[in-house]
């Protein structure tokens, strides 16, 4: 733990090689000040990736990095941590590399809870390989690879986490600087999987395709900021309360009763991801219980420290002996 | 009795329903075998089904054991004594048997609706289809039920017992004590006193049935020789027992923690069972979701500074490979076990093959070498697993072990190693961080003579770097895109796998003259029959360790004999790498039967090739 | 449709290798019974299953079938899928082939809503391979893999399905004839990708883990039978509510305000699906929606007939001609 | 001019930032020039960036073309023309450049910035390092801004349009009519009018630039003659579109509809993108959530009556090997398409390699042969996905078809087949459902020469059966663990993969004498470069086009030269491939940094092979 370092400690020698205006610089930016704030220390923390634009992340951070195979990082990022419980292992990530190709290791890390942060950049579709629709792309995404429009339904990202028994489900905007250092700043201090959806604009294959909730200039209406204990209003005097009737989250007046924001509901969690109009941001679900990586050291009984010798193991149960 | 004029040996074989405890049974023998000193080896031999239906050919479950004088190195090809439990069992061993063995069958297995699911029509015990061969027919099951009555167990769990009443035949007639066998009992089963209590009551009575003459007339009793072994301590080890030692002891020698991360699957799951229980030897193993899953998390173990090991067989090293490549191009140590079984594709799981050599050597995309290894006995896999890891931390690369199913299972006895005496594993020292030179080009300072680079792992202060598997500048390991650099890392990653020849021991001949008309030249599990095959023609035969790169006096060795035959478990997969590597071109032989070679077919095509070089 | 046909008739001449007294055998007569009850013909009936005892399922049901690879199944059989629409195609698999090496083929066959039938049987434990514990063996199970007890969070396959966005999961106890055929009707008329949660007693590896509800002599009290527009009651005398302060399913008297169950509510399906006791059973979460197969040729201009010919297309925007 | 004697042709590159529009400025003139009736020959060389940041080195994008009278095979070994919109651009392009090259420079691009990014002290323009060259500096970017300030767009829209004035220079240098570019423009930007009106505004001014005699001076006119091909319809094709019109094609003479199931992936998208669009064929796209996902599908459409294709590059191969055992062992139809790259693992995506020829004969766990074809040309990789269709649906087994990144991107002048003389594919007949043999034994009955079963499908009435991967009978087709069938299977698998020798074309001699002192043999994409090595040599050449089981002459014909010389871009990997299957050793020339083939390597190799022989 070491306060003194800046953002600028965790910036490499390397040229950031994404487009000009790619939401991944603004990403990148933030988490370098997230590292900073929480006062990580470059050589305790390793950054894993897979393919994918979003995947050149680690280059771009002065720590431990390696950019693997595409979706395989949360894989890959489970063995290290079982090496070193001491590292902050964070996964970087993209809606085609964490939820396509890499969606069975995603549900794996997260029902296992693996000690790891991941950050999943989604921007709904394949930027790397060249503007593809990607399972999050909504139905009707005109590409390359769709050129009458995607037929498939995309995946939620929030709905999967849960679904795969998450623990820690939160969201920011690539360049809202507050939400992101918010969010991370939790995550990092989250024991177990902690899960960040960020909406990342490309520029270049998918320009504005979150602009309806981003747009600053009517962000206050677009979007929900949840803060846990706090009640849900956004907008002016808006709010949202739960409908006992419908099982649904209405958008009310804010002073009928509106609902207090309680992260470790998952029945209102489930209800806040599918919210369309507010999007709700923040961190959406969290119950921090004990992770994998420690338990798995925790409950051995000897820690897998070496405490024999194969030269005791040799003989097995039934040995003998020849003169 | 054996056939065989060299040794004195009898091969035992036990079959009959997988229920039957088959397989409990013969390793119990093998047990009581091996504290009686003598040399022996096994072959269990099962169907794929868990539990197949009872009474079918395709259900019965067998377990073959050579025992003897020695040296056994294999289980045998033809058993003189067979114990059937039930009419399939009788059928489906009977081609095995030559005339004048012994068939002791279990007259309750022979009932109507048995032999009918054998497909007899009539009781090969009554008409004259056993008439060549000594049979003993016992009421195994009755007599059983009788001897395990007083403890009050089912019917069905009575039954249960009958392969111990056996077993007490069988150690009688073998001229054997009781209590080895029961007092592994008593601890196997004691938070089951009833059940053990009957188990060895059950023995007892079928030692005291051979006792009380009523057999000892028909049937003879073996006394076989010890054999004239080095002194030493020995024990009875599997193929699966000795690699998981060899993987604790690399990481000893390395004085490294170990992570086996690995995905069940027949016949490598028997190397994550004992690796599970193996951590005060600071060994953990990681059940991951897929193959991938598996070999990622490996990767990040060993790119945590763990020794990182996985290990399948043929079908899930097919989903390792895009992941080892990565290794390959990262430039760190792995030790990938593939357990070969039948293929291609689900194929034969529970069968024995060597047919992932092509898969091993050749079967990556990009110009992606890495070093081959292969394991000869049981065991050599203790030996091997060490010397893989040995090679993937000095050159800093991904490295195969290939063992097979037949390794995994079967059991020899085994002269516990001096261990003191290997040598500590290490790798390129780590540099200094503050030498003032960047920690990416740390990370890639590579031994010149081994071209490992130093091992820094997350956690070391000043030495934080990028790796990935973009390609990347040989100096500096920054991504590049320079074609110059391309071809010199292309020719590096070359040289690097090239480099293992120097590290490792010259071809040595296993048997024989080191020059003449014939050389049999195995590698693998095949070690065992061509040893016999060779000891019997009196031709050399060497037994091939290390496959990529070959050892670099291989082709000087081959030069100095006439023929070299080449048997393989497929479909002539090492002949392809001599031809390649060596330009020679060796008469192969090939079985992919699912089966080990047999003695007998070796030696008829070592003889053919003898007369052939006498004519 | 072929109302003449008997279970008999989907019976093929392969002898059946599971142990004896495993729970897959009742599976098998409860599906070949469906078979002929919704007039299935085995022409047009396919089946296809990865690997494990599970997986060995098509080789006992005369119809066409394709034991493919582990975990593979959905992947094949989208393909087949669109290969032949109007085939049934039912796919078979276990804990550790659907869940554990196929996570990602499940999660995108569900999101798709490909139109096949999933049943999964689910014995939480390896069968094949021999006894090590699966991606929904509790926490603890002892087995070859895990002799101190496994770590690893089960995976929810109810909660996993919802979550991937799939819009039909029922579940039923492979010796449970009544509930067996009612789902299995209901699975054959929906359209979309329909799962089944299926327990199934493994005698060999895991016997009677599900016993405590599916044990009849108390079967009353510890299963409650869903049925859409009827109200949640088990045992005597007994109902579920939903309280709206907690969020969660209450065990109360009958007589107070019991639940009514509605299919299509998926706040409640997924407070049902963690209901501990009573085990929901049936069909706890159906909403009908075109599925992706049909879709695939419906929202195509030509449904990919081939109304003209490659030499059609061989010239290209800009040919030249050489004399 | 282009140096060399034999050919009247010229070479120009672009090269500018990512954002330039240069390979939509090279595609144009490529359009331009093939509607002119010159032969010509383009290479896009772009970075794996989308778009790196502007004036770095490694963003620089490039497009060469070679154009002239031809035969033009290769983009030419060094640009006559070099086009540089910046520093950049011009540094990495210089080396290839030999002296008296002319180099079109835009000024506006020379910012003291990107002359720094370039790592430029001083203005190359300034001091003497172009002093080798012509060098023509013009101030495109202001000059275009003129040009379209009419339009009102921003400033760096109207920026967008340099590639297009650049263009119109290029047209007038090489006396081009503007209609035909201005035609495909007004078509492509139909729905933007604004921006076709500037761009052709662009293009006409660049045009009047070099007509207003400014130009004129300094700068040589190019009157290139056109090649006296045979008449025919001509186009411009990429190897992605010829694949693409091929696997339609194939379709279509299978009279059955195609599932072209895969995942992104560099370069082999294009494919996909192409197939996408050609739903009136017949042909039906899936984008998979993976690469085993996308096997899977398409082995699940072939199992329902589809012709099943997949496609990737290297890593995603890897991925789906273990499913194409499947496929193999299930003996079902399937095309696996491979566009190679520089390896291993994502080694360089958008560079161009053959190191994946191991991975397609040998990379596969167990006894898994299967057929493997490769396109020698971007027109050939119509006729190979053909092929490989039509060895699939013969015999009944997956065919792996390998291409690579170069084909995949780059553009020749194609005449178009006639079609209607192409033979129709055909499987096995279908039994008759009623015959009294059981269905299980009708799905298994294959033809004895090509071991192809009936392709019977799930709708078929009476013919339901069940297939899977493990081992089954040879006769019945059910499940079988016999050794004996085991090995007779796999016998049968290669004996199928044999047998497809006995229906390919015998191979053939491209160029040269048919005997003689060297034989040039190489495969896929390094035709083009290869048969001008050899054309300016006089030495023999022939290129391989079937790889597993190769041409049954193959061997004979090798054997009539005194040396093969083997180029390949992979470390030797085809002449393991001759080594282990002819037994011959041919001399082997490598080529692993990303690029294709000069032909001045070639030629000077095959020169000193030359000198060799003499001496
Ligand atoms: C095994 C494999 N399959 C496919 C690819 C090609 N590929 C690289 S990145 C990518 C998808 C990238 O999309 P996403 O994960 O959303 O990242 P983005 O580029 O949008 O940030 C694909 C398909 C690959 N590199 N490896
Ligand atoms: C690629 C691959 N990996 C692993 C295996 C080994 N294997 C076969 S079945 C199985 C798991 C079976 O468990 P489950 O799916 O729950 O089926 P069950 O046997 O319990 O019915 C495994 C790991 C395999 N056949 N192929
Ligand atoms: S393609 Fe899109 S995601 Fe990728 S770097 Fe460019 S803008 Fe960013
Ligand atoms: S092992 Fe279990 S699941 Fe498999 S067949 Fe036997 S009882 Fe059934
Ligand atoms: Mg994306
Ligand atoms: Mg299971």
């Amino acid at each position: 733990m070491n306060a003194v370092l800046t953002p600028k400690d965790f910036a490499t020698s390397q040229e950031v090689r994404w487009c000009p205006g790619c939401g991944d610089y603004a990403i990148l930016k933030a988490v370098q000040k997230a590292l900073a704030d929480v006062g990580a220390t470059p050589e305790s923390t390793a950054f894993i990736s897979g393919i994918g634009c979003a995947s050149r992340f680690p280059y771009y951070v002065n720590s431990y990095g390696f950019h693997t195979i595409h979706g395989r990082a949360p894989a890959l990022a489970t063995g290290l941590k079982l090496a070193n419980p001491d590292l902050d292992v964070w996964v970087v990530t993209g809606d085609g590399d964490g939820l396509s190709i890499g969606g069975n290791h995603l549900l794996h890390a997260l029902r296992r809870n693996v000690d790891i942060n991941i950050l999943l950049f989604n921007n709904e579709i394949y930027g790397l390989t060249k503007g593809q629709y990607s399972p999050t792309s909504r139905v009707g995404t005109r590409s390359p690879s769709s050129p009458a429009g995607s037929l498939d339904t995309p995946v939620s990202p929030g709905q999967f986490v849960l679904g795969a028994g998450g623990h820690f489900f939160a969201r920011a905007i690539d360049t809202d600087k507050a939400g992101m250092s918010h969010v991370l700043e939790a995550v990092h201090a989250h024991t177990g999987t902690a899960f960040v959806e960020i909406f990342q604009n490309c520029i270049v294959y998918n320009e504005n395709v979150f602009a309806d909730f981003t747009d600053r200039r009517n962000a206050a209406n677009t979007q929900l900021h949840l803060r846990h204990g706090e009640p849900m209003l956004f907008g002016d005097g808006k709010g949202i309360r739960f409908n006992p009737t419908t099982y649904s989250l209405d958008v009310v007046d804010a002073d009928d009763d509106v609902l207090v924001h309680d992260e470790t509901n998952a029945v209102i969690a489930r209800l806040l991801i599918d919210l369309k109009m507010p999007v709700a941001l923040g961190i959406l679900f969290r119950q921090p219980v004990a992770g994998y990586s420690a338990r798995f050291y925790a409950e051995h009984p000897t820690r897998f420290e070496r405490t024999k010798s194969v030269a005791d193991y040799l003989a097995g149960p039934n040995p003998w002996v020849v003169e | 009795m054996s056939k065989n004029k060299e040794i004195e040996s009898v091969v035992v074989r036990f079959a009959g329903d997988s229920g039957d405890g088959i397989q409990l049974m013969g390793s119990q023998f093998a047990v009581s075998t091996a504290l009686a000193g003598r040399d022996f080896a096994t072959f269990p031999d099962y169907p794929a089904e868990i539990r197949a239906p009872t009474g079918t050919l395709f259900g019965v479950s067998a377990y073959q054991i050579n025992l003897g004088e020695g040296p056994i190195t294999t289980a045998g090809d033809a058993p003189d004594v067979l114990v059937a439990f039930n009419p399939a069992a009788l059928k489906v061993s009977l081609p095995l048997l030559h005339p004048g063995s012994l068939i002791i069958l279990n007259n309750d297995g022979f009932t109507a609706r048995n032999l009918a699911k054998a497909g007899y029509d009539t009781d090969p015990r009554d008409d004259d289809s056993l008439a060549n061969f000594q049979v003993v027919s016992a009421d195994i099951g009755r007599l059983n039920l009788e001897a395990v009555k007083a403890y009050g167990l089912s019917k069905s769990e009575g039954d249960q017992c009958k392969n111990f009443w056996t077993l007490g035949l069988l150690l009688w007639m073998f001229n054997r004590k009781l209590e080895p066998v029961e007092s592994v009992l008593a601890h196997k089963l004691r938070n089951k006193p009833v059940l053990r209590d009957a188990d060895i009551a059950a023995l007892r009575a079928g030692h005291a049935y051979g006792e009380t003459a009523e057999l000892s007339a028909s049937v003879r009793r073996y006394h076989l020789h010890s054999p004239d072994w080095p002194p030493g301590t020995y024990r009875s080890i599997t193929g699966a027992e000795a690699l998981a030692l060899g993987v604790a002891a690399a990481g000893e020698l390395a004085d490294r923690k170990v992570l086996y991360a690995s995905y069940p699957i027949t016949p490598a799951s028997p190397l994550l069972h004992h690796l599970a229980r193996l951590g005060e030897l600071g060994v953990a193993t990681f059940q991951a979701e897929d193959e991938i899953a598996a070999v990622c998390a490996a990767i990040g173990a060993a790119y945590g500074g763990m020794i990182g090991v996985t290990g399948s067989s043929g079908p899930g090293i097919a989903l390792k490979t895009e992941a080892i490549g990565l290794a390959v191009s990262a430039e760190l140590p792995l030790v990938i076990v593939n357990w070969q079984r039948g293929g291609p594709s689900t194929g034969l799981p529970t069968k024995t093959e060597q047919s992932d050599l092509y898969q091993a050597v050749y079967g990556r995309n990009g110009d992606t070498p890495l070093p081959v290894v292969a394991a000869a006995t049981t065991g050599d896999c203790f030996d091997m697993a060490i010397e893989a890891t040995r090679i993937a931390l000095r050159h800093m690369t991904p490295v195969i072990l290939l063992a097979d199913g037949y390794l995994s299972n079967a059991a020899d006895p085994w002269r516990l190693p001096e261990f003191d005496r290997y040598a500590k594993i290490t790798s390129r020292d780590l540099p200094d961080a503050d030498d003032g030179r960047p920690a990416q080009v740390h990370a890639f300072d590579r031994d010149p003579a081994t071209w490992g680079r130093p091992w820094i792992t997350p956690g070391m202060p000043g030495l934080m770097h990028r790796i990935g598997g973009l390609e990347k500048d040989i100096a500096t390991g920054h991504i590049s895109y320079d074609p110059a650099n391309h071809q010199a890392m292309t020719e590096l990653r070359a040289a690097k796998v090239e480099s293992v020849a120097d590290y490792i021991p010259p071809q040595t001949i296993e048997l024989g003259p080191d020059s003449g008309d014939i050389l049999v030249l195995g590698w693998g599990s095949t070690y065992g029959p061509i040893y016999q095959a060779a000891l019997r023609t009196g031709v050399s035969f060497t037994q091939l360790r290390y496959i990529n790169p070959l050892p670099k006096n291989l082709a000087s060795l081959l030069a100095r004999f006439g023929t070299v035959l080449v048997p393989e478990m497929n479909n002539g997969q090492l002949v392809t790498v001599l031809r390649d590597r060596l330009g020679v071109d060796p008469v192969s032989m090939t079985k992919v039967s699912g089966q080990p070679f047999l003695i007998r077919e070796l030696v008829e095509r070592i003889q053919a090739l003898k007369s052939e070089a006498a004519a």
